[in-house]
This record gives C-alpha cells, structure tokens and sequence, in this order.
C-alpha cells in the first residue's frame, strides 16, 4: 500500500464526504428550524437531478443554466411542500409532521417511478467536467474536485447569510421558538417556507453533483444517500451547518476507508453510517458540533 | 360498577366467538386465493396492533418493524426448516454447524422469534431512550437498514440474499388468527391497566408523567419491548405462511405500510388498528385496478404499473391534513358504545 | 425538620441563577417562597424535584440527601408538584389522571395484568377506590368520567391538586396554584389547601406572586432576588422589609 | 361437390370456434417497484409472441393473466394463489428474479401447476422442485462460458471479481465462473464484496488497479457495472471486462458511455444473428409493429417461455391437464425457439447456445455462440 495509492483513497473519501456534507447541510438547516426530520429531503435531491436532467438533455441548457432550472425548480418544491403539507400542521403534534414527511418522500420517488419509469438515464455531464487532473500521480476527475469547492462556498454563503443578514437573524430566533418571533412582527410561516426553499436548493444543487459523479438519474437515487446525510448531520450535530459538514466527511471517509483497507467488510459500507449515529446517540446526543438544544443553535 | 364489568366481559367473550366461528367458515369454505388474503390481514393485525403501542399509545414515533419482523422471520424459519433442506439449500457458502442443529416445533420457534426481538428491543432502547427528541425514528429506520444488511452479509447464518426456502407451511388460519386475537387481547390489557396508562400519560405530556412518579424510560421499553415481541412472532407467522424468505422482503416498504394502517385507524386506538389492516392489506388487492389500463369517462389511460402506491402516499398526506384523527381517534368499539349512551343521557 | 435546602448553587453557563442559598421547611408548614421574576423561584423548584442537578450544595429530604435521584424516585420518596400552567394528561379522563398517582404503588407486575391475575383485580380496585376517595374529597367525583380538559380553569386546579395528592406525597410544591384566578376562586383554593394540609398531614412548599394569597396562606416565607436571600421569617413583617420592598418596587428613594 | 366440402369444413371450424374454449396461462412479472424496466421488457415478449401464435392447434385462445408482483415477495405469493385458485390458469410464466421465481415455484408445486421462468438463472433453482421449468441456461453455464472464453480465447491468466452480496444472481454467476476459472488455470487474485445500489466505487477501482488483473469480472446488473467501468476509465485502469447477462441491454451503453467501449458480455440471443427461421420472423415482426430492428434478449426469453408452453399444450391431449403440460415441457428437444435451439431436461432446466458481444461504436456488436 504505497504512498499515491492512500492519497488516491483520501481523495476519494474527500470527495464522497463533502457529497454528502452537501446534503447533510439542508437536513440541518430544515431541523434546525422546525425540530423537523424532513424524510423528503433525499427525493428533493432526487428531482434535482432530474431538473437537471431536463435541463441539459431536453432543453439542450449550458450546464450552468441547467443547475440553475433545479435549484430554483426544488426550492419552489421544497417551498410548496412546506406551504400546502407542512404548514397546516404547525400546531399538529410531531408525529404528524414525521408522517407526512414519509407520505411526501413516497409520493416523489412512486410519481416519478410511474412517470418517468425506473429504468435509470445516463446524466449528460459536460466534457470539461469529466477530463481527467493528474497530480503526482494521483488522477480525478474535475467533478471530484469541484464539489469539496462548492461545498465549502455554499457553506461560506450560508453561514453569512445566518449570521450577517436581517433574515438570518430571524432563521436563528426562528430555531428557538417560533411563537415569539411572530410576536416580533416577524411572519415565522414564511422565514420556515424560506428555509425549505433554501434547505432544498442545496439538495438540488447536492442532486446535480451526485449525478455529475455518477452520471445517472434514477426516482429512487435520493433514498440512500439521503438517510446517510441525515445520519451525517446527527453525528455532526444537529442544528449545527459546520457539523453537518464534518459529520459528511466523517462517512465519506469511514465508507471508502473500509472498502479500501478491509475489502471484505463491503458489503457493510451502507451500515457504517448507521452504526455512527447509534454510537453518537449512546455517548454525545448532542454530536461532534452540536449545541445542547435547550441552549442555542447552529 | 361491577355490573358494567361483567357485562363488558360478555361483550368480549361474544366478539371473540364471533371470530372463531369465523375462522372455522373461512377456512372450510372460501377459495384459497381469499384465505391468503386473511392470512395476511391476520399477520398485519398482530404487527398493526402491536406497532401501534409504540406509535399510537405512548406516542413515540419508531419506524422499527421491518427489523424486528426480519428477526422472527429468520430465527423462525431457521428452527422450522429442516437439516436436509438446509444443507442442500445453502449455496453460496456452508452453514455453520450449529445452524444444522437449530431445530424447533412451530410454538417455539415463534415464542423464540419473539423473545428474541424483545430482547434486541431492550438494548436498542438504552441510546433511543435516554435521549428525548426524534431520534427514534432515525435510528429504528437505521436498525432496519443493518438488519437488512447483516442478512444478506452473513451467507453461513442467513444463506445471504438468497434466503431460506422450505420452510414447512404451519400458518394457517387457525394460527394465524388465533395468535390475532391473543395479540389484541394482551395489547388491550396492557393498555387497560397502570402500564398502558403511564404510557398514555408519556404520550401526553412526560414531564406531567414523571412528575406522577411515572418512570417513563421504562414505560417506553416496556410498550418498545412488547411491540418488537409481536412484530418477532407476526415475522415468524409470515415465515411459515410464505415457506420463503429473503432480505430484501423487510424493506421500508414494510414499515410503510403499517403506519398508513395505523394513521388510517386512528393512532391510539387498537380497534382502529384492526379496521386500518383490512382497509389497507384487503385494499391492496382491491385496488389492483389502479395498476391495470383504466377507463375514466371514456377516457383509456394506458396501464401505469405502480399507481397503487402514489395513491396510497397521497392518501397518508390526505389523512394527516384532514383527518389527523383517523377513523376512531383515540377511542376503542367500547367507547362507541359508551359515547351514544352518554349521548342521550 | 423536613425539607433542608443546604446552601445551593445553580448557574447556567455564565448566568448565577441561585446563589449559596439555604432554608429548612418544618412539618405541616406552609412555607411560601417569593420574590420579582427572575428571581431564581422555579429553578429551585426544579432544583427540588430534581430535574436540575444544583452546581454545589444538595437538598435533603427528611434527613436523606436527594442528590443523584431521578425525579420520579424522587417523588415516590414522598415529593409531589403540580405545574403553573396546568398540565392535566388531555387524551384522559379525570379518574385516569388520577390514577397515575396511584401508577407506583399498585402492585402488580406486567405479566398479571396481561393475564389479568387476581391481584390485577383488586389491586386495580383499590386504586380506583381511593382515587374516588380523592375526587369525592374535592367534590370532583361526578367529573370522574369526563376528559380531564373540557373542565373548567378551577376545577381543573382542583384535579391537579387530587392527582398529586394521589403519589400519596409528604411535601406539596405548588407553583404559582392561583395563576389566573379571581379573588373568591382564590380565597376557596386557599381553604382547600389548608384543609387538604390538616386532613393529609401535608407540608406544602409554594411559589407565589399574590401576595395577598400568601399572608392568607403561608406561615413563613423566604424571599429571593437576583438568586440570594434577602428575607426569612413571617409574610406580615416580609412586607414591612426595606429590602424587600425596594426588590420588588425598585430603590425610589435613592438619596 | 367441391362446395359440399367447403362448407362442411367452414361448419366444422366455426364448431370448433364455438366450442373452442378459452384457456388461462397466467403470467407473474414485476411491473414496477425497481425491476420495473426488466419485468416490462420480458412481459413484451410473452405478450407479443401470444398475438403471434394466440391459438392451440385444437382451436382454444391463450388468454394471458398477467399480475404484477411490484418485485416483492408477499405480493408475489399472493398473485399466484389468485393465478391458481381464482383465475384457474393452466400454466404460470414467471417471475423475474430468482427469489420471487423461487416463491412462485413454493406454490405451484403444491398446487401441480407447471411454471416456466425466462430468466432466473440460479442454479439451485429447479432443484427438487418438480413442476419447475426454465428456458434460459443457469449461472453455472453462463460462468464456464465466460471463463474458458477468457482463457482459451483471449489467454488471460489472472482475474479480480466484483461481487455483489446483496444479488442472489451476482452470488451464483461469480461462484461459476471462479471455479470454471480455476479449472481451467486462471488464479482469480482478488475478491471484492460491493452492495446494490451503490454508485461511488472509486476506493474499488483503485483497488484492482494495485492488484492489476489481465481482466476483470462483473457479474451484477448494468446500474452498478457501468458506474465502475466509468470510475476504473477515470484512473487509467484499462483491462479486458467481462460481465453476464445482466448488462446485456441499451440502458447499460448509454450509462456507461465511451467506458464501455470494447466490453464484452454473454447474452442469450443476438438480434443481428437469429438463430432459427421462428427468430428471423418474430425479428421481422417486431420490426414491423415496433419499427425497432433491436429485440432485446429479455423479450426474446419472454416469447420463448410462451412458445415452449404451447407446444407442450399442444402435444398434451386435453391442453388444460397440467401434468400432462408439465411432463410434455421436460420432454422439449431442439425446440426451435425465438431466442435459439432450446432442451429441457428432466429437472426444467434449458441447455441451450449463448452468444458472446461486444461493445462497439455505442453498439452490442455479434462476437461467437458457445454451444452447450
């Protein structure tokens, strides 16, 4: 095990950890605000890709315009998910919440199943995006670099947008308890819509890149990805957009760590996320970063 | 008082007739397309009943059943399914010894199926627990997820994904639906007593609970523990009525399906249970149609092949929106009864 | 002596919410604790009941130190509470409110009330019984069948007192009971608690604003502000207090 | 006297017309849920090869039942008791994968209801299971094929094999052909377990380029394979590829892209070199209801699992006793079927020809049959 093959399998975990740091921060910000575990959010992803797709392949947009048609096409879903279902439960109790969540995730992976059928379609991913960078050796994709870079800018944004920005005071009042913020001439229903909104337009843009490394869109792509994002953001610590962050590196790199040094524990990789946040409930329930709830947030 | 009590008792002891005797019709009379049917709705009315004490009763939202009904499957049919059949059927890789030994006559294996999940239930409930907040749902999704993945990686125990196959055909009707209506009765004592009281009052307000003296940790285990006990024997049942097992049997897709059940009987209520069992499973089959061409007003939709089940998603929304109640809310048949009398008093 | 809060300590992160305070509650007293919001009255409930761990210092409970005790342990040692917002179970009915009380000390197991074993039966009796004696106590009893929140603000006071009294409790904390309450609906709470105080030989520990409640109620009261105790001894001469006036109406005559 | 003799045989047929019954063949494939695409490209092929040939030498129509079992195990025993007891076919052709063929095979054997299956190629499959039939070769041949095609062919000494453990397909083709390998003096160097549904591989494809194999085996569905192929070109490793059927559709070139270029794969049956005259005419008549030249192998199956039902029923005096139907499938020889010359053995298996393609220009291009 040389040199150049343990940097090739750190890239690699690099590039797989921030995919899912990508979506883990959605997962985060939707929690954050609403104590909410939004299921749904690994299908928006999914119809990110597919928005994507469209874009490129059907209406023949520039890749740039294309990433644009989905983050804006999933936050207006994500917005419409939260304004029809999600809205009217504000005062229902939790569980309603957490079923409607399950009824919205099914309802996006069977429409698109019936629509568009489950036979997976190749992701049209722009050549300059696949040419190969080759470093001392080492050799990725331009794809595998460019999501650790985006990740971190839209995580630079965000952070900006929550503790710069007049909404983003509202957001982080918001986390803490929703009445008062309405008593402060605040309308908390739509600060929530917003944060969907947001929260989905990065699983959008999560969608896209997860389709850019494995060129292929298929209804049920979000389901997996989307409870090892969640798992991230638990580990990470809840609430917390930098732990999400480091909680999706975390299971980027056990998963590729385990593949690469233990080859015949491979067909666990899919459980390793789980076993994390099972191990973090027993000893921090806060996780890595996460703040005691009763305290503040992100 | 007392004579209320006893007439209750008739009450019961009159519907549980009702249900032998139907048992006995149905399994002389009806076609064997439709006592499948039963048989299945029977098995759903055991886990429905039973998820329905964690969910509905003390309020906890746990998406456990597809790992602890993968359990009982697999330790039922491990003790059903004979040597010979075990040592031609393993394919990929030889069984271990003492998986040749296991064996058991159907009782106990299902008692052993149950015990079994229970015991799993116990330890899982320490991380799940302790801490307050919706985790639960996470980690029983993820538990699932692993039970999953240990099936189809532990080819010397499991035979991996190509499950197990003749397992011997116990479930009948008889079994079935007589561990039904044992499943119900125990599930409607427990919630008839303190232990169904304190896990209501959990549901309700736990900090209130606990300030009753209430240890609502154990109140959770115990309705968490019970649950996983009849989820383990309703996956042995389904074990020996399908006499073939396999991983990718106790997805998601499982536990889906008993929360729309649960939710569309209302949750809480075990009777609500039972109805939202023959509404969904009996439905299902009912609404085949969906997934065939259909006429709507002359207008012929070509067949789209798995409509059932984005119907089915927009009918959990609908429910949770409209009818966050379910059919019987909170209330059990008694409380029917009760409610008209206190009508017109 | 029944209950010694022995020198405590609580902060939250920077903020001192109580400050090396310390009293002692005799039997059958009605001891009131007062004092401006924010002045640390509800931590030290918490503090009793045990959902808070002090920072230093510990509460005994005739004489056997509470600290490291769960809250429920804590209550069945004989501690009761209600809530200043009242937090009656909503999905059940009066009678079954109460019978939570009763939840630890009927004894059967699990499995006999599955199988409902005769000592199911008349242990569940019992406690039927005696939660009725409770309600008929408090001319609750016709109520016993309906749900616990359709009552009215009163009556629904007077059920969270009979559900505490249920735990069969030696201390009653009572926090803020006449919230939200009308002088005459005041003045019967009043007679309830004294009443309930003899015919339970209770002692009851109470947070309260009304002052006008307390001198009616309480023997002797303990005055808090900003965490520290600035009075101890009777209501009547509480209210006489330098300090105590200017903690609550402010310094006006700062010269 | 000519037109005495026409009209008693118009009389005779329109009799037999009227008497002609209907007769049920039940059909269980997964129409959606994640098999959907396979379960409705085979269900083409059995519903097509019924409008070509829809009646039995004594007059009685098929009429297919078809059932979706959404690929899932409960629903799979549910619609074949309906199949059986309500809808009394007389046949099933069925179910797609191997464990829901294998939970159908449960049910009829009880019932003696013979079954026919396309494409389930487990080996233990038809084993001590006496109405159960298949019309497509078994892992085991697949694998022998594929490994003395390497090494007898392309002379590849060493090999890696990529598993999926989560595939019961996956299980059975990469036991056969590492034993068929090693018999024939390959070392296989490596095993590696990955699990369906997977799409990152790079930690994988890294791992064979250190162990650097002369070639490298795929036995799992397109879905994954050409997620590999695309991550192993990303690095630079460039071996010989080898996969079962698993790949042999479109979707896995459009996946793959120019990855895939100079893949090879075993099929069943190869558009572009039918067979047999019956494959030559189903081509042409595909061609002209579709307009699409290319019959993928799964259809092909598809029909085949319908001709082998009709011929048995045809050679059986009364078409509707099962037995009877499901001896006469075991006694199948040289049946000129759709997708090759087929023989059905006393166990239900097929021993039958398999074409090796390659991947070439974007296309699944003809390379050699293997005959049995």
């Amino acid at each position: 095990m040389d040199v150049t093959i343990f940097m090739q399998q750190m890239i690699n975990g690099f590039s797989l950890g921030s995919m899912y740091a990508l979506i883990a921060i959605g997962y985060t910000m939707v929690y954050g605000v609403l104590r909410l575990i939004n299921f749904a959010h690994g299908d928006i992803m999914m119809v990110g890709g597919f928005l994507g797709y469209f874009g490129i392949a059907v209406l023949g947009l520039p890749f740039a315009a294309a990433v644009l048609l989905a983050v804006v096409g999933s936050a207006l879903l994500g917005m419409a998910s939260d304004r029809i279902a999600y809205r009217p439960l504000r005062s229902a109790p939790k569980i309603s919440l957490l079923i409607t969540a399950i009824g919205i995730s099914f309802f996006l992976e069977n429409s698109f199943n019936v629509f568009f059928g489950g036979v997976p379609r190749a992701f049209p991913v722009p050549p300059y995006m696949e040419k190969m960078v080759e470093v001392s050796g080492l050799m990725m994709p331009v794809s595998a670099i460019l999501v650790p870079v985006v990740t971190v800018i839209l995580l630079v944004i965000i952070l900006w947008v929550l503790f710069k920005t007049k909404y983003g005071m509202a957001i982080r009042a918001l986390a803490f308890d929703v009445d008062t913020v309405n008593l402060m001439g605040i309308d908390a229903n739509r600060i929530i819509t917003l944060v969907f909104g947001m929260g989905s337009a990065l699983a959008a843009v999560g969608g896209i890149f997860w389709a850019v490394n494995y060129p292929s869109v298929e209804p049920m792509m979000g389901v997996l990805v989307g409870l090892k994002a969640f798992a991230a953001a638990v580990v990470g610590g809840i609430g917390s957009v930098g732990g999400a962050v480091i909680g999706g590196l975390i299971i980027g790199f056990t998963e590729v760590v385990v593949v690469a040094f233990f080859p015949e524990l491979g067909g666990y990789k899919d459980a390793f996320a789980f076993v994390f946040l099972i191990l973090i409930l027993l000893f921090k329930p806060t996780g890595i970063l996460g703040l005691d709830f009763e305290k503040s947030r992100f | 008082m007392n004579i209320a009590i006893k007439k209750d008792q008739w009450i019961n002891l009159a519907i549980i007739a009702v249900v032998l005797w139907f048992i006995w019709f149905a399994s002389s009379h009806f076609d064997e397309y439709t006592i499948r049917i039963l048989n299945n709705i029977a098995i759903f009315i055991i886990l429905a009943a039973s998820y329905n004490l964690i969910n509905g009763v003390t309020g906890q939202f746990s998406l456990e059943p597809n790992g602890f009904v993968a359990i009982g499957a697999y330790v039922t049919a491990l003790l059903l399914v004979t040597p010979e059949a075990k040592l031609y059927q393993y394919a990929i890789v030889d069984p271990y010894p003492f998986v040749m030994t296991l064996h058991a006559n159907f009782v106990t294996a299902l008692l052993l199926a149950g015990t079994f999940s229970a015991l799993l239930a116990l330890c899982l409930s320490f991380p799940v627990f302790r801490v307050r907040g919706d985790y639960l749902a996470i980690v029983t999704l993820g538990f699932g997820f692993i039970i999953k993945i240990l099936a189809i990686n532990n080819p010397e125990v499991t035979n991996g994904s190509l499950g197990l196959n003749d397992i011997p055909e116990f479930s009948n009707l008889y079994w079935t639906g007589g561990i039904a209506i044992i499943a119900v009765i125990v599930v409607l004592n427990i919630v008839n007593s303190k232990f169904g009281r304190a896990m209501k009052a959990v549901r309700d307000d736990e900090d209130a609970a606990t300030a009753m003296g209430v240890n609502t940790f154990k109140a959770k285990t115990l309705a968490f523990c019970t649950s996983a006990f009849f989820e383990g024997v309703g996956g042995g049942l389904l074990a020996a009525l399908l006499t073939s097992i396999s991983p990718d049997l106790f997805d998601f897709f499982f536990t889906f399906q008993l929360l729309i059940i649960i939710v569309l009987g209302g949750l809480g209520s075990t009777t609500g249970a039972i109805i939202g069992t023959v509404l969904v499973i009996g439905g299902s089959e009912w609404m085949r149609f969906l997934d065939e061409p259909m006429k709507f007003l002359s207008y012929e939709t070509t067949a789209m092949p798995g409509m059932r089940m984005v119907v089915f998603s927009l009918i959990l929304i609908f429910i949770m929106l409209f009818a966050r109640e379910g059919i019987m809310g909170k209330r059990e048949l008694k409380d029917l009864f009760k409610s008209k009398k206190k009508g017109d008093k | 002596m029944i209950l010694k809060v022995d020198n405590v300590t609580k902060n939250f992160g920077g903020v001192t919410a109580i400050k090396e305070t310390g009293f002692t509650v005799n039997p059958k007293e009605i001891y009131g604790l007062i004092g401006p919001n924010g002045a640390g009255k509800t931590t030290m409930f918490n503090i009793i009941t045990g959902n808070y761990a002090p920072t230093s210092g510990q509460v005994i409970f005739r004489n056997e130190s509470l600290s490291g005790l769960k809250p429920h342990q804590i209550v069945r040692k004989g501690i009761a509470r209600t809530f200043q917002n009242i937090r009656l179970f909503s999905s059940m009915s009066v009678l079954d409110n109460v019978l939570i009380g009763f939840d630890f000390q009927a004894r059967y197991s699990f499995l006999e009330s599955i199988v409902r074993f005769p000592r199911f039966i008349s242990e569940e009796k019992r406690i039927k019984n005696r939660s009725m004696e409770i309600l008929d106590y408090f001319g609750m009893s016709s109520f016993a069948h309906d749900k616990a929140t359709d009552l009215s603000y009163g009556q629904q006071r007077k059920v969270e007192i009979a559900r505490a009294l249920a735990t069969n409790p030696e201390l009653l904390l009572l926090d803020e009971p006449a919230a939200g309450m009308n002088p005459s609906e005041t003045e019967e709470l009043g007679e309830i608690i004294k009443k309930a105080r003899n015919d339970f030989d209770l002692t009851v520990l109470l947070i309260e604003h009304d002052m006008k409640f307390v001198n009616q109620m309480c023997d002797k009261v303990l005055v808090l502000d900003y965490g520290k105790t600035i009075f101890e001894g009777r209501p009547c001469d509480a209210i006489q207090d330098k300090e105590v006036i200017s903690a609550y109406l402010g310094d006006f005559h700062n010269d | 006297m000519r037109k005495l003799v026409v009209l008693a045989s118009s009389v005779a047929i329109l009799a037999s017309v009227s008497f002609a019954k209907e007769v049920k063949v039940g059909v269980v494939m997964p129409m959606s849920g994640p098999l959907a695409a396979y379960g409705q490209t085979c269900n083409e092929g059995v519903e097509f090869a019924n409008s070509l040939t829809p009646t039995l030498k004594n007059g009685d129509t098929i009429k297919l039942v078809l059932v979706d079992n959404k690929g899932d195990k409960v629903e799979t025993a549910t619609a074949t008791t309906r199949l059986i007891s309500s809808d009394k076919v007389v046949g099933i052709i069925g179910a797609l994968t191997s464990t829901n063929t294998a939970q159908v095979m449960a049910i009829t054997d009880k019932k003696q209801i013979p079954v026919i299956s396309p494409v389930a190629t487990n080996d233990k499959l038809t084993e001590q299971k006496e109405f159960a039939n298949r019309v497509c070769f078994t892992d085991s041949f697949q694998g022998a094929v594929v490994a003395n095609y390497a090494t007898k062919d392309l002379k590849l000494k060493t090999a890696v094999v990529v598993i999926d453990q989560a595939q019961v397909y996956s299980l059975g083709l990469s036991k056969a052909f590492t034993e068929a390998f090693k018999k024939a003096g390959g070392t296989i160097i490596k095993e590696i377990k990955v699990s369906s549904g997977d799409k990152d591989f790079k930690a994988v494809v890294s791992q064979i380029k250190a162990a650097n194999p002369d070639m490298i085996f795929l036995p799992m569905y397109h879905p994954e394979v050409s997620m590999i192929a695309r991550q192993a070109k990303q690095i630079g490793l460039i071996k010989p590829m080898f996969s079962g059927d698993g790949v042999a559709n479109q979707t896995f070139i459009d996946l793959g892209g120019d990855a895939v270029e100079g893949y090879m794969f075993t099929d069943f049956f190869d558009y572009s070199a039918p067979p047999t005259q019956k494959s030559k005419d189903f081509i042409a008549a595909y061609e002209k209801k579709t307009g699409k030249k290319e019959v993928n192998s799964f259809t092909a199956l598809g029909a085949d699992s319908y001709n082998v039902m009709i011929d048995a029923m045809n050679r059986c005096a009364n078409p509707e006793d099962s037995v009877c139907i499901n001896s006469e499938i075991k006694k199948t020889t040289a049946f000129e079927g759709v997708s090759g010359v087929i023989n059905i053995d006393k166990n239900g298996n097929a021993t039958r020809s398999a074409v090796i393609k390659v991947v070439n220009g974007g296309k699944a291009v003809y390379k050699s049959t293997v005959n049995p």
